[in-house]
């Protein structure tokens, strides 16, 4: 299971459902990389604060697994989660507007960036604490085989995630339990400074899998299509009978760990890093689409203008919204009194 | 009223509640097929089947996290956890997941859950398994942190606690498992998280405790009465939230207060009993408040010193005389 | 002296006590090819190389674990925690292992460990990120919890917690790195845990506090001079040893206390300050004492909200004028 | 590497070093039985509180394995560890003391039968919490690393610790960087009442050790001579470059798991527990014995008088000697000022 399902396809004319299909996912990767952008120039304007960790070079990972889900399923993330967001649904003006930490944020503002939560589509946070949410997507999964449902969790998380014992508690009891997981390992080869073969003893970490009697393989991450297909397969795992699946996606940060590690120079070259934009998973796409679907050039300028107006509406919304009032700061620690 | 031990007590609260409401359901090291390290789950499998008693591996961290995960889908979980003192590899997904979900996500994202078990020491368990952390919980905004000391509160607050829409860390006496007493009959035994009982009402001093330490209190009290004095034992079942007014009409009624608590001092329970006292009443109060602890030290496991370390009967009395000013 | 900022002082302590003995290493995730998260590991790759200054995977509980048994065989690892926040997935090395090992073996086996990092809220990390655990610690026997506010005493602190045969917490200010002050020069300024410090005299109230409301206390009791009200600041420096002392002299001299600190306020360091000085000296007491501390909620993002969940200096000179009565 | 070693060898004669080393064994192992049967007896008296977790039935573990240990090793166990500590060289004296919380006890009374520590022969616990000691003996091992020293560690836990987060934790850490620990797992197929392939996704425990990047196999545990060679070359890896392995050692316990906990009838029936009884390590090594060295009946009569008079002065010590002096309560909290 270790091939990545993207090799041997033959460069044939896409049917236009397909077609269609990818089109979206173009906009989506292409909205995710402009609000990431744009969120970094708030940063740095101060209009977010705290940590703030952008998903620029991922954005097919997102995409290409929420893509497959029902409205019924559970996504939960990390902190590195707008792109998982956004692409779950969540508007980019109530993400935005979390950055901003404003009353108008998918939180009201309490959140910021670690903690995006949309609970009405299902989007379960944004989680700071390196692999616990692990454990929270297993339990989201209980509760849809314990009420009889098919529904299932995609649980994102990075490489580096892949070393806490979040992970193998969690690993074993949905293996054991068979509870319907994708598990997501994003292997972007980096958790932070630590490059994965100073970090975990062996590097096929998608190998983990069989320690806990579930499949477990790796895809190739700028691939969108290749994405697709590996979680429709999981998908499909998890509806039938519950398997849970780990899939080890392996992709590359354009950017650094957070606002204030820098691109390049510290941990990893800017010849490695260029290698990499090389596979840009958007530009992959929009090649596939004009060479196999004839989408013509202006049609991607015209995605671009479209999605930089609505990060311009986010922010602006953002902006102009107002904090959340003084007397928040005591609602919501509990439950309101019946 | 029928007599009930604290373990069929809470075996009660757990059954009403698991008929009364499908979303209940309990998990934890050995709950169904061994019913219970403790016996608490007794016959629960039966009566629910595996889907609803869950035996998991050991594996805290994961089993706590997978009941905030299903808490947070609406499910009602009742985490056991076989003992306190093994939480503590739970307990970032008990404060930094249960605690914090329904504020970071703004309210959105609530965490009905409850994590129950035996804390402090029994009998010559030694460092690892002799530990009471409830001011450690009681610490955290978002948790709720109660401690019965009979059976009728056991049963009443674990069922006040499974129908909370927080999390509740409900800490059950390792000691008091068979301890008897009545428990009122009917499926509406409730007793409110956040009340503290007057456990024995008197006019001279306020002994403070909780848990296994009423016991502790309630034998100091007659011990104080064959000597003519006459203690009052507040009794507080919720650490958290603490129940402000009960004990400041106790200590504002007696002038003179002594907490009794089964863990260390060092910011403990006690510590915060007495910053809320002097904070509110200090006019009141003709004496300092004094705490009996545990030793501070790590639980010894041979018998004599382990005794020497614990709260105890003499140790009350002799604090309460000293509030007293009799010594 | 040389002027230094907290965080250079930190890293000459680590630097000096790293060249005196080969026993010493400092491990943690990002210590070494990264310098460290916040930096303060600077250059000790570049010194010691990767047998000294190793780089982990994320893996608090096990590496917390290597560094415990590493310790019990005689070497003296210095284990940084990336913060305070993810120490909770370690807290069953910290607690179970390193606190109690010493007793349960019968004196047998000591831990001389360092486990160190950032502690505290700094700005806008939001509720899994900003919280201060020094109460939680220092409720442990077995354990020492020290928490410096200034570059002098950071340095002289880590030195002394190094050379220390028994675990120590070592807290360190997340938003104190940047600060700077003068630091005595040379490899033998080391500050002696459980010694508090009057940073500055005063007759009419005590501010006690510590880490990083040391600044606010300052700040407060200048604010407070301008009033005409002449404030003692009391650095406790140490939590677990704490300085009864120091603590007691400086109140029986004023008669007035404020607890200033970080965290919540429930049984936190604060609470045992109050609990102390209560038993103790009640009679010398004019007035309660009063705490100012964090909100008790979850932190929130908002920087408002944070703001106004911290505690700070109007909230500490209103304290201060309310235990002399001025309002 | 899941064969276990005992396989396919000959009924030929054993050369007389082996007979007299497996001779040395048998007396261990029967000391170490006669030990248990004895400290249950105690707790039946009340001379032994708390939790008291017997040996019996696993004794081949202990044996084969920390007979291949030099003095400058270190042995690391859980709960279950007095047949480990009289392994060890703890004497039953020591061991017994502790079970009776006098101050002659290993651990001077303050630990119990859940911490026999003898820091003079490298038996560093004695550890309560489950796995947590896992990462203890990757500490010992790492130390013996930075003191360029060729020791190695012996961690000893159950089967049912290898689904705690400590377990991968370790195991990771032990692997990327190479640190000297030969990892036993007990398997006696039951952690508590709660069976192996009830805890545990997959039941081959030691292929976890894929994992990791370090070598896993099983092991015959009612078999002295297959555990010893399994060890041998454990020990060899790690003396050589510090290479972990990871043993899951196949044994079973014949009592409960605590004195609480009943020999059968709850978890597991008696014809199963009579049905592993009929492999018993020590008849199973007597018989090897007497087959293979010509070893008489009446030496295994001797041993077992032996090693019941050691027993009893070890009873008869424990039993007449003083508790701890009630100022022991507060010492060795910390060290004693300088
Ligand atoms: C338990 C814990 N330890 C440390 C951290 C600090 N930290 C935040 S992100 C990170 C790196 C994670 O890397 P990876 O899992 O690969 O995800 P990526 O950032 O590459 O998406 C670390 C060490 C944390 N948040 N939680
Ligand atoms: C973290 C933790 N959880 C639970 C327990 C309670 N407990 C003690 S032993 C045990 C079973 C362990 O089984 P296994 O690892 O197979 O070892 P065995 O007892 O079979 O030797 C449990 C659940 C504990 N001590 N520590
Ligand atoms: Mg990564
Ligand atoms: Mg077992």
């Amino acid at each position: 299971m270790t091939a990545t399902a993207s090799r041997g396809r033959k460069p044939a004319a896409l049917d236009a459902e397909t077609a269609g299909r990818l089109r979206g996912y173009l906009r989506q990767m292409m909205l995710i990389r402009h609000f990431e952008e744009r969120a970094g120039e708030a940063y740095s304007l101060g209009l977010i604060g705290g940590f703030c960790h952008l998903y620029i070079g991922q954005e097919a990972v997102a995409v290409g697994t929420i893509s497959a889900l029902r409205d019924d399923d559970h996504v939960i993330s990390a902190y590195r989660e707008h792109g998982h967001a956004i692409a779950r649904g969540v508007t980019p003006r109530a993400v935005m507007a979390e950055l901003f930490g404003k009353a108008t944020g998918s939180s009201h503002g309490k959140g910021g960036s670690m903690h995006i939560f949309d609970a009405g589509r299902g989007f379960l946070g944004g989680h700071g604490i390196v692999g616990s949410h692990i454990a929270l997507a297993a339990g989201h999964a209980f509760a849809s085989k314990y009420r009889g449902q098919d529904s299932l969790t995609l649980c994102f998380f990075g490489e580096a995630a892949a070393n806490i014992g979040a992970f193998h508690e969690t690993l074993n009891m949905a293996g054991l339990w068979k509870l319907p997981v994708v598990f997501v390992c994003e292997n972007n080869f980096y958790g932070m400074g630590t490059a994965l073969h100073r970090a975990a003893a062996i590097e096929e970490l998608h190998q983990r899998a069989a320690s806990y009697g579930m499949p477990g393989q790796a895809v190739d991450g700028q691939d969108v299509m290749a994405v697709r297909e590996a979680m429709d397969q999981a998908a499909a795992r998890a509806r039938a009978d519950g398997t849970p699946t780990l899939l080890e996606i392996r992709t590359y940060r354009y950017v650094g760990h957070s606002m204030s590690d820098a691109v390049h120079g510290t941990y990893r070259s800017k010849e490695e890093v260029e290698e990499h934009k090389r596979r840009d998973p958007i530009r992959l796409l929009a090649e596939l689409l004009r060479e196999r679907a004839g989408m013509p050039e202006a049609e991607v300028d015209e995605m671009e203008q479209s999605v930089k107006a609505e990060v311009q509406d986010a922010w602006d919304f953002a902006e102009s919204s107002p904090d959340p009032d003084p007397s928040a700061l005591y609602t919501d620690v509990y439950a309101p009194e019946a | 009223m029928a007599v009930l031990t604290y373990r069929d007590a809470l075996n009660q609260a757990l059954r009403e509640e698991m008929q009364r409401d499908d979303r209940v359901f309990l998990m934890g090291e050995e709950v169904a097929e061994y019913n219970g390290a403790y016996k608490v789950s007794r016959g629960l499998l039966d009566e629910f089947g595996a889907r609803r008693v869950v035996d998991t591996p050991i594996a805290e961290l994961g089993f706590a996290g997978i009941g905030v995960g299903a808490a947070m889908v609406g499910l009602r979980p009742v985490i056991e956890m076989m003992t306190w003192n093994f939480a503590l590899l739970a307990i970032d997904q008990i404060v930094n997941s249960a605690a914090k979900m329904r504020y970071m996500s703004g309210g959105q994202v609530g965490v009905p859950i409850v994590f129950r078990g035996p804390g402090g020491a029994a009998l010559q368990l030694a460092a690892q398994h002799s530990q009471a952390f409830e001011s450690w919980y009681a610490h955290i905004p978002g948790l709720k942190v109660v401690a019965p000391a009979t059976p009728a509160d056991a049963k009443g607050l674990l069922k006040s606690a499974i129908r909370d829409d927080d999390p509740v860390v409900f800490i059950e006496g390792e000691m008091l498992y068979n301890l008897k007493g009545e428990v009122p009959d009917g499926g509406e035994h409730l007793v409110p998280i956040g009340r503290a009982e007057v456990k024995r009402a008197g006019g001279e001093v306020t002994l403070v405790c909780h848990s296994k330490t009423v016991a502790v209190a309630l034998k100091a009290a007659e011990e104080l009465a064959a000597q003519g004095v006459d203690a009052e034992v507040l009794d507080l079942r919720s650490i958290r939230p603490l129940d402000e007014a009960a004990l400041l009409a106790s200590v504002a009624k007696t002038h003179r207060c002594v907490v009794v608590e089964e863990g260390w001092a060092f910011a403990g329970v006690g510590a915060q009993v007495v910053d809320t006292i002097q904070r509110e009443i200090f006019d009141e109060l003709d004496a300092p408040v004094l705490r009996v602890t545990q030793a501070d030290v790590p639980m010894p496991y041979n018998k004599h010193l382990e005794k020497a370390a614990k709260a105890d009967v003499p140790k009350t009395v002799a604090a309460a005389r000293k509030v007293l000013y009799l010594e």
